[in-house]
């Protein structure tokens, strides 16, 4: 880290002098850095959410039936719903500790859009909390068992639908962090949002399922995301202002 | 008139379904009214409360 | 904030006081005029109005539970402009509108579906179907609830109305996602959907249309006179330290000055 | 640090400045400019609006009339951005992390000033020892004395600094006051509010006075 500081030192002379700005890719690895590294000391936490997937998906078979033509058939849904509910408690607290210590006052002065910051939140975040559940999903996948050519499509739609929800997550976790409390609230608000990401992930995965096309799903899980990258953080940015004032 | 009422038969539909309206509807016009009271009554107190004090202070410095 | 350059009118109307004592004046008027006609189009929609040849009477919800679906998008719509206003002006008046719009958007929603799965279960058998229609108006019964929950979890009632109005601006783009994506996924899912009767379809017979029609307007009448009421009662209590509230209050002047230290 | 020559436009200046909440006037109308070099000190009661001030001046909260210039260019994010400096009543550091890493992370977003990194700017502040320790273990002078090495590595010439005294011994209160004066002697501008109970060192410091 020392030597971070040290190196930055050297360009930094030459910005101050000719007046520019620290720059914004530098600001982006500064805070995805800081992020894994608290990811990393809270390392313990991060295992909930796989440990919660693991546990609810061990459940359906107890509770349906050990019927494995049942399972596959309702397999993909699940296991979507799952990672859905999964990632719900860590979106809630994704700038609230920021709020309370003061790190945002920082963000807001820094030289950088803070949307581009909230976006590099929004990518560590979903790094670090959402990406393990989908690394687990071949094990999920067997414990539901899941057809083995769904499988690839189950991971690439989570890979587009996951970070979507996250960067909707983001607007509704900063829009909360003012508040007293949140908790059942983010949920209520993120189901209007959450609804067309869900039918189109599913669609996805139903298609494949079924042997029907699922591009076109996906497409639109794409073209959602691509919407959501450009706009998301600019809302997330407006509500993180909201936030900050006081 | 009792022929009106059964409506067709759908009675069990139809008026619950007005019943319904009208209920919220009621209740979306009488809350806020309600709210209102309750503003105006602690705002009531808060001033007379105010007022007390200040006569409180006042007889204080006209005894010094 | 620089509001110089809206209208006069508006400007004077942005003053609390100002809408508290307009809103006073309008309110019952447009009440009545919304109690109105309400009696004539529901005297022509039970009464004057033949039974429809294929439902009978249950058609007759029809004259509730139109208007109110049309209500729940218009106030949406109403609330999503005012939270526009609001966070971009900082206009206390509309910060107020914006919020006080949220519960009557909700009981017009909550009626539709309401009314909705009364008019369902004789026609298609089932009290609820993932109909495109009634899965989106639940969804916009979670968007208001989800406004009306943000705003209360707020300490400072301004703050949180800022917050609101940006959820529900978010919700506005959301809304006609939500929409497509749902009859995308309805016609995906083709077994599950039930011959739906369109209500609102054009041809409609005149006996029937007009009652409709004015029962829509005494809708969009009752939501006026309901949202200045609201918003009066949301204006006392944004504003209940201020002179013309304690006025308002008691008939008697307020002490000017707070006890001295 | 270099300065434009003579006749620029002051760090920051404030044209009748105001701000209500909630339609109560909470300060101003205040004019008053901190150029290069200079101090200013805000000073008044508790609740008289020193902290409302500076986070208006920070873009925290919406000025509400009047108008705020950063070297002669209207507030902006543009203009504002990169040369605030901000120093609250939260340290403005992740609890869990120990100072190095949310210095080092904070240089990464303002950039670092010449010369100086986490450690010797730990180093000024007499607390070089607990730069590895996670921030959550510092006390509360510790924290501020934190703060304080943040503003010495950051890039930034306009220091807003709310209650910098707070929380702070005698021999903290005469560090706040050195930086202060080293800032300002490297053409900085210090706008620093204060309760009235600390002694100024600056004697050429200018005052604000606000008044409940």
């Amino acid at each position: 880290m020392d030597s971070t500081a040290q190196s930055m030192t050297g360009d930094r002379i030459a910005c101050r002098a000719t007046g520019v700005r620290a720059n914004a890719a530098g600001a982006c690895i500064a805070l995805l850095r800081r992020d894994f590294v608290l990811a990393w000391r809270r390392r313990g936490e991060l295992f909930l959410p796989l440990l919660y997937a693991v546990i609810v998906t061990a459940l359906f078979p107890f509770a349906l039936g050990p019927d494995p033509e049942l399972l596959a058939r309702i397999a993909g849904g699940v296991l979507l719903v799952i990672v859905v509910l999964a990632m719900l408690p860590a979106l809630e607290s994704m700038f609230r500790a920021d709020l309370d210590d003061g790190t945002l006052e920082q963000w807001l002065l820094a030289p950088q859009p803070l949307a581009l910051l909230a976006l590099t939140r929004v990518i560590a975040h979903w790094l670090t909390t959402v990406l393990p559940l989908i690394i687990v999903m071949p094990l999920l996948g067997a414990l539901m068992n899941l057809p083995v050519k769904v499988l690839p499509v189950l991971i690439v739609t989570l890979l587009l639908a996951t970070p979507l929800l996250v960067l909707l997550g983001a607007v509704l976790s900063a829009l909360a962090a003012g508040a007293r409390r949140s908790g059942i609230l983010l949920a209520l608000m993120l189901l209007p949002l959450a609804v067309p990401v869900v039918i189109f992930a599913a669609g996805a995965i139903a298609g494949a399922q079924s042997g029907m096309p699922y591009i076109a799903p996906l497409t639109w899980l794409a073209a959602a995301l691509v919407m959501a990258i450009v706009l998301a953080p600019l809302a997330c940015a407006a509500a993180l202002r909201i936030a900050v004032e006081s | 008139m009792a022929h009106w009422l059964a409506m067709g038969g759908y009675a069990i539909y139809v008026w619950p379904a007005y019943a319904v309206f009208l209920a919220v509807l009621a209740w979306d016009w009488f809350a806020p009214a309600l709210r209102r009271r309750r503003i105006t009554r602690e705002l009531r107190g808060r001033l007379a409360r105010e007022r007390t004090r200040n006569a409180r202070t006042e007889r204080a410095e006209a005894s010094t | 904030m620089s509001r110089s350059y809206l209208p006069h009118w508006m400007h004077w109307l942005g003053s609390p006081p100002n809408f508290y004592r307009f809103a006073g004046t309008l309110r019952p008027w447009l009440m009545a005029l919304a109690l109105a006609s309400a009696a004539i189009g529901l005297y022509g929609g039970l009464v004057l109005a033949p039974p429809d040849y294929q439902q009978g009477d249950a058609y007759r919800i029809i004259f509730i539970h139109v208007p109110s679906a049309w209500m729940s998008l218009f106030i949406y719509a109403t609330m999503a402009v005012a939270g526009l206003i609001a966070l971009v002006w900082r206009v206390k008046l509309a910060e107020v509108i914006a919020m006080e719009c949220a519960p009557t958007g909700a009981a017009f929603t909550f009626i539709t579906l309401a009314t909705g799965s009364l008019w369902g279960k004789p026609m298609w058998g089932t009290w609820w179907t993932w109909d495109a229609r009634l899965t989106s108006e639940l969804v916009l019964l979670f968007l208001y609830l989800g406004v009306i929950g943000l705003c209360n979890a707020f300490e400072d009632r301004r703050r949180g109305a800022r917050a609101a109005s940006l959820l529900a601006l978010v919700g506005i783009v959301n809304l006609p996602i939500v929409h497509y994506s749902v009859q995308w996924w309805n016609t995906l899912h083709q077994g599950t959907t039930v011959d739906f009767l369109d209500p609102a379809r054009s041809s409609i017979a005149a006996p029937m249309l007009w009652p409709l029609l004015v029962m829509a307007l005494a809708t969009h009448l009752y939501f006026f006179a309901s949202i200045l009421g609201r918003a009066r009662t949301g204006l006392l209590s944004l504003e209940s330290g201020k002179q013309w509230v304690r006025t308002l209050v008691d008939g008697q002047p307020a002490p000017t000055m707070e006890a001295p230290t | 640090m270099t300065t434009p020559p003579a006749p620029a436009a002051p760090l920051l200046s404030a044209h009748r400045l105001a701000f209500s909440r909630n339609d109560e006037p909470v300060f101003g109308p205040l004019d008053f400019s901190l150029g290069s070099g200079e101090t200013v000190l805000v000073e008044g009661d508790n609740g008289s609006g020193k902290t409302t001030l500076l986070r208006v001046l920070a873009g925290m909260l919406p000025p509400g009339t009047g108008e705020i210039h950063f070297h002669g260019e209207p507030a902006s994010r543009d203009s504002r951005n990169g040369r605030v400096l901000w120093l609250g009543h939260r340290a403005g550091m992740n609890e869990a992390l120990s100072a190095r890493e949310n210095l080092g992370f904070l240089a990464g977003l303002y950039g670092a000033r010449g010369g100086m990194t986490a450690a010797t700017a730990m180093e000024r502040v007499g607390i070089a020892a607990w730069i590895d320790e996670p921030v959550r273990t510092l006390s509360a002078g510790q924290k501020k004395r934190a703060g304080l090495a943040r503003l010495l590595l950051l890039q930034g010439d306009i220091w807003l600094l709310d209650e910098p005294y707070a929380n702070l011994d005698r021999r903290g209160i005469g560090l706040v006051n050195a930086l202060i004066a080293e800032h300002c002697a490297s053409g900085g501008g210090a706008l620093v509010t204060s309760h009235g109970a600390v002694r100024f060192a600056d004697p050429r410091a200018r005052h604000i006075r606000l008044d409940a």
